[in-house]
C-alpha cells in the first residue's frame, strides 16, 4: 500500500526537467516493472480453469502458502544474512492463533470476514517476532542461528505441553465457513479458498518486494554485507536486523493464517524443527540471492513432495541428493542457474550455447535416469515381497532380482558420465564465448 | 599546541583527554591528549604498530577506552555506539577497503545518505522513487568521479576506484568531521595524486583527521600533524615544525632509517 | 513467476490429473499412512497386509458385486496431518470412496474432521473412513461421526481388558504408570487410574508420569525410579523407539516384573528385545496368531509370510476390515452410495478369521471383539515376529471386551 | 540417597557420551570454523557400521573398524564436499552440513531400512556389574565410562604432547594462526575432520546397543550436541567437557525427580483452581519436571547466549 502511494506522489509531481531515462523509471505505472505482476495475476486466475481437480487446487494452495513463507524466510536469510533454524514457529504461532480466531467466529459469534484473517495472523507473528527478536537479533551469524534453534525447540516442545493453546498432538481444528459471507462466498469450497489465498499471495509478494526497495530494506542488505560499515553510516545493525525480523514474522504469520484457512487444522508439525528445516531447504534450493528464488524453490519443492512421492518411495533420498548437490555446485540455487544465462541472452549470444546444451542434455538425462534406476532397482530388490519381482520403471517391466537390468543401468550411467566429460570442454568454450566478460580489471 | 593557544577562543571538533587503551597486558595507547580544531586538517603519523588505527577506533566508538575521555564538539562520547557517534556528525573510512561489494556503486553511496536525509528505518518510502535521494547520490558520484561506474557492482571496481568509493560513502552523509584511515595505502603515484585531490575537494570546510604513511600526502594536505610513537603522542605541530622537530627525527625517521639499514 | 517453473508445474499437475482419470472398475481403497520417514516401517507393514488381505480374502473369491476387485491405492502421508489432508484430497479426486488409515491418532483426528466437513460440503462425493489402528477413545466418543469406523479396540477397551486380568492377579500390589506426553499416553494413564481404582482399590499406583514423546535419549533415569518405587507391574502405552528405549532400560536396570504394553511387537521391536523380554513383556491387543485359532488363520499367516518373508501380520484386524467392508458392499448392493455402505457396516456382526466375533457397535462405530493378553515368548510360537523365533502367545482372553461400555457419542446420521 | 548415586553414575555415562561427540565437533569447529550439523549423523553411521560388522564377526572388531570407516568417510566428505563449499562462506557451509545430515539419514534408511536394528552389547559384558538398592548397573555402562575416559586421555595426550596437537591447540586459541601454518593446511583440515567424525563414530559404536540403533537416532541427539558446545563455549575443549557433564546430569536428574509445578505454585502461595479442567492455566498446574527435562538444555542455551554469548568457557564469539 505504502509503496503504491509513494509511487503516486512522486509520479504526479514529476516535472519534465529530468533526463528521459529517469523519467521513464518513475512513471505512475511502469509497464516494464508491472508486467511480471500482471502476468502472474493472469496466470494465477487461469490456473484453476486449467487444473480444476480438487487435489490440484489443494496442491496449488499449499504451494502459494509455501511461497509466502519462503519469501518471508528469505527476508532473513537472503536479504539480512540471518540463518534461522526455527522459523516455523512464527508461521505456526500465527496459524494457531488464527485457528482459535476461527473457533471464536464459529462458537462465540465473533464477526470477522475470512479474508481479513491473515492480517490477524500476521500481527500475531509480528508480535512474537518482536519479543524474540529483542534478544536474538543482537548478533548475527552463529549466535543468531543457535538462539533460533533453541527458541524453535522450546516452542515446539511447548506445543505438546501447553494443550490449552496448541491442542496437544491432535492440534487445533476449526471450520472456515462459519464467518459472514463475503460477496456471496462462504469459502466452503477449495476453489473459493484458492482465490482468497492467491489474493493474499499477490499482496504479500508485492509488499515483500516493495519492502526490499525501502530504505530499511536496502540497509538490511547493507548490514548483511558489512555490518561494521553500516554502523558507521548511522545505522544500528541490531535495530536493522530486529525490524526485518519483525517484518519477516508478520508475513510468516500471514502464511500461517492461510494455512489455517486452507487445511482448517494446525498441529505440532507446523512448529517443529523439521518444518523449519524444510523452509531452509526450499529457500536455498530456489536461490537465496534473488527475490524470485524462494518462489521457484517453493514451486519445485511442493511438486517434488507431492508428485514425486506418488511415483517413488525414496523421493526423500532424491531430495537429499538434490539439496546437497545444489549447495555444492550451485550455491545460488535454481534461480542462479537461470540467472547466469541473462548476460549471454542480453548480449544476444545465447544461441552459442544451444548446440552444446543440446549435446549435453541427452547424456545428462541418461545419467539422471540410469542413476535413479540403480537406486530404484536396489530398493525394489530389497523391499519387494516374494513373488513380486517384476518392477516397472519408465514403462519397462523387468525382474528386479536379475542382474541384467542393473548392469544395463550401471553401463548407461558410466557411459553417460564419460560422454559428459567429453562434452564439457566444448561447453566451457561455448560459455567463454557467450559470456560478455569485460576485460577491464 | 601553540596555534591552539594563540587563537582563543577556538572551537574544538575532537578532544582526547588522558586516553588509555590496553588489550590484555599490552598497552597500545598511553595517556594521549589531543585537541583537533573545527575546520582543521589534522594528520596522525607514526611508525607501524604505533597505535594509529587503535586511536581511530577509540574515537569512532569501535573500541571502548580503558581510561580517559573522548569529546566530540564538546560532548563526551565515551560508551556511545559507532552509529550514535556517526549520528553526531563524525564519519570515517577504513584502512582495509570497507564497502558493500555486492551492491552497485550507486547504492553504496545511497546507503551513506539514507540516515542523514531522514529516511532512517522507513518502510513507507521507496528508495528508487525519492528524487532528492537520487539527485544527491548522483552529485556525490560526480564529485568522486565515479558516475560512469554508477551501475557496476562495487566489488568489481579497480582498487583506486574502490578507495574513491570508500571516501564517497564516508562523506556522503555530510558529516562535519571526516576521519580517513590510510586512504592512499597501496596506491601508485598517479592514483595517490588523484585521491589527494579528491580528499582536498570533498573535505572543503570540514574537519579532517587522517592517518597516512605517505609523507608526501601528509605534508601536502595537513594543517597540523601529530606524531604517535608506541602509543604516545610525542609532538603535535605544523608540518614545517614537525619536519624540523628533533625528537620526531630521532624517534620516527630514525627508526625507519635503521630499518632501511 | 518464472517461465521454467510454470512449465514444470504445468507438466507435473497434468501428470497428476492423468493418474486421476483411470477407469474405476475396481473398488479402490486409499491407504493413507506413512511410507517414508521414521514411521514408514509400520506403514509399509500395514500396506502389505492390506494388499494381501484384499487379494486373498476378496479378489481370489471372485470379488464383490459380481466381479469388482478390491484395489489398494497407497498414499504416503509422511505421518503428517497436513500431508494426510492433501493425500485425502488426491484420493477423493481419483474417485476413491474408502479411506483407510491407522498410524497416529493425530492424523486420524485430522482426517475424521476433514471427512466430516467434506461429506457435508460435497454430498455427491462422500467417503468412508476405515480407521484400523488409531485408538484414541475420543474418536468414538466426543469426536465420533457417521463416516468413521474403528476396527481396533480403543485404548479404554484395552485397558478394561487389561485391568480385568490384573484384577485376578493377587500378586500385583503396586503399579507404575508411564507414557508419552500426548493425548494417547494421557488417555492410557487416566483409564488405568480409573479402572484400577474401581476393580482393585487395594492396588497402589506408585508412579504416574508422562515423558516427552520422541525426545528422551536415555530412559535409564526413568528405569531407576521404577525400580526404586518397588512396583510389581508397569503399564505403558509407549510405541516405537520410545517403547524399545524404555523397555530395554527398565529390563537392564533389573526389572523382572510384567511390563504391560499396547505396542511392543514386530517392526524390529520383537527382535531387539529378544530373550530379555521373555516373561516380562505382555501386550494387550486383539488378534490371535499363537496358538493359531483355526486352520484358516494358520494358512492365512503362512501364505502371508511366504509372500512377505520380512514382514509380519502385526495388525490382524486388517483382515477384518477387508472382509467386513466386502460384506457391507454386498449387503448395500453398491460401492457408490456411502450412506448405504455405512448403514450396512453399522451393527454388522462378523465371524473373524482370528476366531472371534467382531461387532460394529451402532452407537459409536466401535468394533467390539475379544481382547487378549499376549506374552512375548519363544515357546509354542507357530508364527514369530521379525523372524526372530520370538512371537506373541495368547495368555488370557476377555471375550467381547467392553461390549456394554458407555459412549458419549451422539451419532448424527444423514437423512 | 542410593538413587542419587545411581543418577550421578547414569548422568556421567550420558555426559561422557555427549563429550565424545562434542570433542570431535569442537576440534572441527576450532580448526575450520565450521559447525558440523551432520556430526550426529556420523555417530549414527558408526552404530550402523558396527551393527553390520557385528553380524559377521561380532562386537569387538566393529569397535575398531567402524570408526575407521566413519573417519575415512568423513575425510572424503571434507575433501570432495566441504572444501568445495568452503569458498562460498560460512553460511553455505552450515547449510551443506545440514543437507548432509538429511542425506545421511536417507541413505541409512535406504541401506538398512526403517526398523530398529537388533544391535546388542557383547555377551561378555552382558551382566550386572553391581547393584545399588536393587538398581542394576550393567557392566556395559562401566565399559562405556572407561572407553570415554580412555579417549579423552588419548586426546589430551595428542593435544599436549605432539606437534599436531600443538598446532591444533594454537588454532583453538588463535584461529588465524592456522592460516600461517603454510604447508598442508588442507591436509590438516581433512585429518581433523576425519578424526572428529571418527570420534563421533566411536560414540555411535558404543552407544548403539544402549540407546538403540534406528534412523532417528541422529536427529534425536543432533541438536543437543550443538547446544552442548554452544553452552560450553565454541572452540573450548574444557568447556565442551564441562557442558557435556552438566547437560548429562541436568537431563538425568530432571527425569528422575518428579518435582511438580503444583507443589511449587502452592508453596508460592497460589491457590489451585477448583475447576482445573476448564482453567486456562491447567497445563501450568499439571506440569512436572520430567515433562520438561529434554527442553531444559535449550532453555539453558538461550539464556547463556543472551547473558554470555561466548559460552561458559569460550573466549571468542561467532
Amino acid at each position: 500500500m505504502t509503496g503504491i502511494e509513494a509511487n503516486k506522489n512522486t509520479g504526479t509531481k514529476r516535472s519534465d526537467d529530468l533526463a528521459p531515462h529517469k523519467w521513464e523509471s518513475r512513471r505512475l505505472i511502469n509497464w516494464s516493472s508491472a508486467w511480471p505482476w500482471v502476468s502472474a495475476m493472469v496466470l494465477l486466475l487461469a490456473l484453476p480453469v486449467v487444473f480444476p481437480s480438487g487435489s490440484a487446487i489443494t496442491i496449488m494452495n499449499q504451494m502459494a502458502i509455501t511461497i509466502i513463507f519462503a519469501l518471508a524466510y528469505n527476508m532473513l536469510l537472503g536479504q539480512g544474512g540471518m540463518l534461522s533454524f526455527g522459523h516455523a514457529v512464527y508461521m505456526g504461532l500465527g496459524g494457531f492463533f488464527c485457528m482459535h480466531v476461527l473457533n471464536w467466529v464459529e462458537y462465540d459469534g465473533l464477526w470477522l470476514p475470512l479474508p481479513l484473517l491473515p492480517v490477524l495472523g500476521g500481527l500475531f507473528g509480528l508480535a512474537f517476532a518482536f519479543i524474540i527478536g529483542s534478544f536474538s537479533t543482537r548478533r548475527a551469524g552463529t549466535v543468531f542461528a543457535m538462539i533460533s534453534l533453541g527458541v524453535g525447540e522450546l516452542i515446539a516442545a511447548c506445543s505438546i505441553i501447553i494443550v490449552v493453546f496448541f491442542g496437544g498432538e491432535e492440534g487445533v481444528s476449526g471450520d472456515r465457513s462459519m464467518g459472514p459471507e463475503v460477496f456471496g462466498f462462504d469459502f466452503a469450497q477449495q476453489r473459493e479458498v484458492y482465490y482468497l489465498i492467491v489474493a493474499w499471495l499477490l499482496i504479500s509478494t508485492l509488499a515483500m518486494y516493495l519492502f526490499s526497495r525501502t530504505p530499511i530494506g536496502r540497509i538490511t542488505n547493507a548490514v548483511r554485507d558489512n555490518e561494521e560499515r553500516a554502523e558507521f553510516l548511522g545505522y544500528s545493525q541490531r535495530h536493522v536486523r530486529w525490524i526485518s525480523f519483525c517484518a519477516s514474522g508478520f508475513f510468516c504469520g500471514v502464511a500461517g493464517a492461510l494455512f489455517a484457512v486452507n487445511l482448517e487444522i494446525l498441529t505440532e508439525e507446523n512448529l517443529n524443527t523439521t518444518q523449519s528445516g524444510i523452509i531452509l531447504l526450499v529457500t536455498f534450493l530456489g536461490g537465496v540471492g534473488f527475490f524470485v528464488g524462494p518462489i521457484i524453490g517453493a514451486i519445485v519443492f511442493t511438486l517434488l513432495q507431492t508428485v514425486l512421492s506418488l511415483y517413488t518411495e525414496i523421493w526423500q533420498l532424491y531430495l537429499g541428493i538434490l539439496f546437497v548437490l545444489t549447495v555444492m555446485f550451485f550455491p545460488s540455487g535454481l534461480t542462479g542457474l537461470i540467472a547466469v544465462h541473462i548476460a549471454p541472452w542480453k548480449a544476444g549470444k545465447l544461441g552459442l550455447l544451444a548446440v552444446p546444451y543440446a549435446k549435453l542434455i541427452i547424456p545428462l538425462l541418461a545419467f539422471v535416469l540410469s542413476g535413479a534406476a540403480i537406486l530404484e532397482i536396489l530398493f525394489h530388490a530389497r523391499e519387494a515381497s516374494v513373488g513380486d519381482e517384476a518392477m516397472t520403471l519408465y514403462g519397462i517391466t523387468f525382474n528386479s532380482h536379475s542382474l541384467l537390468p542393473m548392469i544395463v543401468a550401471v553401463v548407461v550411467a558410466a557411459g553417460s558420465v564419460v560422454i559428459m566429460k567429453r562434452i564439457m570442454p566444448s561447453l566451457k568454450e561455448a560459455w567463454d564465448a557467450a559470456s560478455p566478460v569485460s576485460n577491464a580489471p | 599546541m601553540s596555534i591552539a593557544e594563540d587563537l582563543q577562543p577556538v572551537q574544538l571538533a575532537v578532544e582526547l583527554e588522558n586516553l588509555d587503551k590496553s588489550f590484555g597486558l599490552a598497552e597500545i595507547i598511553r595517556n594521549v591528549n589531543l585537541n583537533i580544531e573545527t575546520g582543521e586538517r589534522h594528520a596522525i603519523i607514526g611508525p607501524n604498530g604505533a597505535g594509529k588505527s587503535t586511536l581511530f577506533n577509540l574515537i569512532t566508538g569501535k573500541y571502548a577506552a580503558t581510561r580517559g575521555l573522548v569529546r566530540l564538539n564538546g560532548t563526551d562520547i565515551s560508551g556511545l555506539k559507532p552509529y550514535e557517534i556517526n549520528r553526531m556528525g563524525l564519519s570515517r573510512s577504513f584502512q582495509i577497503t570497507n564497502i558493500f561489494p555486492k551492491m552497485t556503486v550507486f547504492e553504496n553511496i545511497r546507503c551513506g545518505l539514507l540516515w542523514k536525509m531522514n529516511y532512517r528505518y522507513s518502510f513507507w518510502h521507496l528508495v528508487d522513487r525519492q528524487r532528492d535521494l537520487t539527485e544527491r547520490t548522483e552529485e556525490i558520484l560526480e564529485q568522486i568521479n565515479l558516475s560512469a561506474r554508477r551501475d557496476n557492482l562495487a566489488g568489481t571496481l579497480a582498487y583506486a576506484e574502490q578507495r574513491a568509493l570508500e571516501i564517497g560513502i564516508t562523506i556522503a552523509g555530510g558529516a562535519d568531521i571526516i576521519m580517513l584511515d590510510e586512504p592512499c595505502a597501496g596506491m601508485s603515484t598517479s592514483e595517490t595524486e588523484y585521491i589527494v585531490g579528491l580528499i582536498r575537494q570533498v573535505t572543503e570546510g570540514k574537519t579532517l583527521v587522517i592517518v597516512e604513511h605517505d609523507m608526501g600526502v601528509i605534508f601536502n594536505l595537513a594543517d597540523r600533524i601529530s606524531v604517535l610513537v608506541y602509543g604516545e603522542i610525542i609532538a603535535t605541530d605544523t608540518p614545517p615544525n614537525i619536519r624540523a622537530n628533533a625528537s620526531v627525527q630521532e624517534a620516527y625517521l630514525g627508526s625507519s632509517l635503521e630499518e632501511d639499514g | 513467476m518464472n517461465k521454467f517453473a510454470k512449465l514444470l508445474m504445468g507438466a507435473a499437475i497434468a501428470g497428476l490429473s492423468a493418474t486421476a482419470s483411470f477407469a474405476a472398475d475396481n473398488i479402490k481403497i486409499a491407504f493413507i499412512d506413512p511410507l517414508s520417514g521414521p514411521f514408514a516401517a509400520t506403514g509399509k507393514q500395514g500396506l502389505a497386509q492390506y494388499e494381501f488381505a484384499a487379494n486373498e480374502l476378496v479378489n481370489k473369491k471372485g470379488g464383490v458385486l459380481g466381479g469388482a476387485n478390491f484395489e489398494i491405492v497407497a498414499f504416503d502421508n509422511k505421518i503428517s496431518p497436513k500431508e494426510s489432508l492433501i493425500q485425502l484430497q488426491v484420493a477423493i479426486d481419483q474417485g476413491i470412496r474408502f479411506i483407510a488409515q491407522g498410524n497416529s491418532s493425530g492424523v486420524a483426528n485430522a482426517l475424521t474432521d476433514a471427512i466430516k466437513k467434506h461429506n457435508r460440503r460435497n454430498p455427491d462425493k462422500r467417503v468412508i473412513f476405515l480407521n484400523y489402528s488409531a485408538v484414541d477413545p475420543a474418536l468414538t466418543n466426543d469426536k465420533c461421526n457417521f463416516w468413521h469406523f474403528r476396527f481396533d479396540a480403543n485404548a479404554d477397551i484395552k485397558m478394561d481388558a487389561l485391568t480385568d486380568i490384573i484384577k485376578k492377579n493377587e500378586g500385583i500390589k503396586k503399579v507404575y504408570l508411564i507414557g508419552q506426553d500426548y493425548s494417547f499416553g494421557k488417555a492410557v494413564a487416566a483409564a488405568a487410574v480409573k479402572m484400577l481404582g474401581a476393580k482393585r482399590p487395594d492396588i497402589e499406583i506408585v508412579g504416574n508420569e508422562l515423558h516427552p514423546i520422541g525426545k528422551v535419549k536415555d530412559f535409564t533415569p526413568y528405569a531407576r525410579k521404577i525400580i526404586a518405587s518397588g512396583a510389581d507391574a508397569m503399564i505403558t502405552g509407549n510405541w516405537g523407539a520410545d517403547m524399545v528405549g524404555l523397555g530395554k532400560s527398565v529390563i537392564s536396570a533389573g526389572f523382572k516384573k510384567p511390563i504391560y504394553t499396547y505396542y511392543a511387537a514386530s517392526d524390529g521391536i520383537t527382535k531387539t528385545f529378544g530373550s530379555d523380554g521373555e516373561g516380562v513383556l505382555k501386550l494387550v491387543g486383539e488378534g490371535q496368531l499363537n496358538p493359531p485359532p483355526n486352520d484358516r488363520a494358520d494358512a492365512y499367516v503362512k501364505a502371508f509370510k511366504a509372500k512377505n518373508p520380512d514382514t509380519d501380520i502385526g495388525q490382524p484386524r486388517i483382515a477384518n476390515v477387508i472382509e467386513m467392508l466386502a460384506r457391507a458392499i454386498e449387503d448395500a448392493g453398491t460401492a457408490d452410495d456411502m450412506v448405504k455402505v455405512a448403514t450396512a457396516l453399522e451393527g454388522m456382526e462378523h465371524d473373524s478369521i482370528w476366531g472371534t466375533k467382531v461387532k460394529i457397535r451402532e452407537s459409536d462405530h466401535q468394533a467390539i471383539q475379544n481382547v487378549h493378553i499376549l506374552a512375548h515368548t519363544k515357546n509354542d510360537i507357530a508364527h514369530d515376529f521379525d523372524n526372530s523365533g520370538f512371537g506373541l502367545k495368547v495368555e488370557s482372553t476377555v471375550d467381547m471386551a467392553s461390549a456394554e461400555s458407555p459412549t458419549t457419542c451422539k451419532m448424527k446420521r444423514p437423512e | 540417597m542410593s538413587l542419587f548415586i545411581v543418577n550421578i553414575l547414569d548422568g556421567l555415562v550420558t555426559g561422557l557420551l555427549l563429550f565424545m561427540l562434542c570433542s570431535g565437533l569442537t576440534l572441527i569447529f576450532s580448526m575450520m570454523g565450521v559447525l558440523n550439523f551432520a556430526h550426529a549423523s556420523f555417530y549414527m553411521l558408526g552404530a550402523y557400521f558396527a551393527y553390520q560388522i557385528s553380524t559377521y564377526v561380532g562386537f569387538w572388531p566393529g569397535l575398531i573398524i567402524a570408526p575407521v570407516i566413519v573417519g575415512v568417510l568423513g575425510a572424503l566428505i571434507e575433501r570432495y564436499g566441504l572444501r568445495r563449499v568452503h569458498q562460498y562462506g560460512h553460511v553455505p557451509e552450515l547449510i551443506f552440513t545440514f543437507g548432509l545430515a538429511l542425506l545421511i539419514e536417507e541413505v541409512v534408511q535406504f541401506l538398512w531400512g526403517k526398523s530398529q536394528k537388533a544391535y546388542e552389547e557383547p555377551a561378555i559384558l552382558d551382566f550386572t556389574a553391581f547393584s545399588i538398592a536393587g538398581n542394576a548397573f550393567p557392566a556395559y555402562k562401566v565399559f562405556m565410562i572407561f572407553v570415554a575416559i580412555g579417549i579423552f586421555l588419548v586426546l589430551l595426550y595428542i593435544l599436549t604432547k605432539t606437534r599436531v596437537g600443538m598446532i591444533i591447540q594454537a588454532a583453538l586459541t588463535y584461529p588465524n594462526t592456522v592460516q600461517n601454518l603454510g604447508h598442508n593446511v588442507p591436509l590438516v583440515f581433512m585429518g581433523v575432520f576425519g578424526v572428529g567424525t571418527a570420534m563421533a563414530g566411536v560414540a555411535g559404536v558404543i552407544a548403539g546397543p544402549v540407546l538403540g540403533t534406528f534412523p532417528g537416532m541422529a536427529f534425536l541427539l543432533g541438536s543437543i550436541v550443538f547446544v552442548t558446545i554452544v553452552v560450553g563455549g565454541l572452540g573450548s575443549l574444557w568447556g565442551a567437557l564441562l557442558a557435556s557433564l552438566l547437560i548429562g546430569w541436568l537431563q538425568t536428574f530432571a527425569a528422575s525427580y518428579n518435582v511438580r509445578m503444583e507443589d511449587i505454585l502452592v508453596a508460592l502461595g497460589m491457590e489451585k483452581p477448583v475447576d482445573l479442567a476448564s482453567s486456562a492455566l491447567r497445563d501450568l498446574w499439571t506440569l512436572t519436571l520430567p515433562q520438561i527435562g529434554p527442553i531444559l538444555p535449550y532453555l539453558l542455551m538461550v539464556l547463556i547466549l543472551i547473558v554470555r554469548p561466548q559460552g561458559l568457557l569460550g573466549k571468542r564469539e561467532t
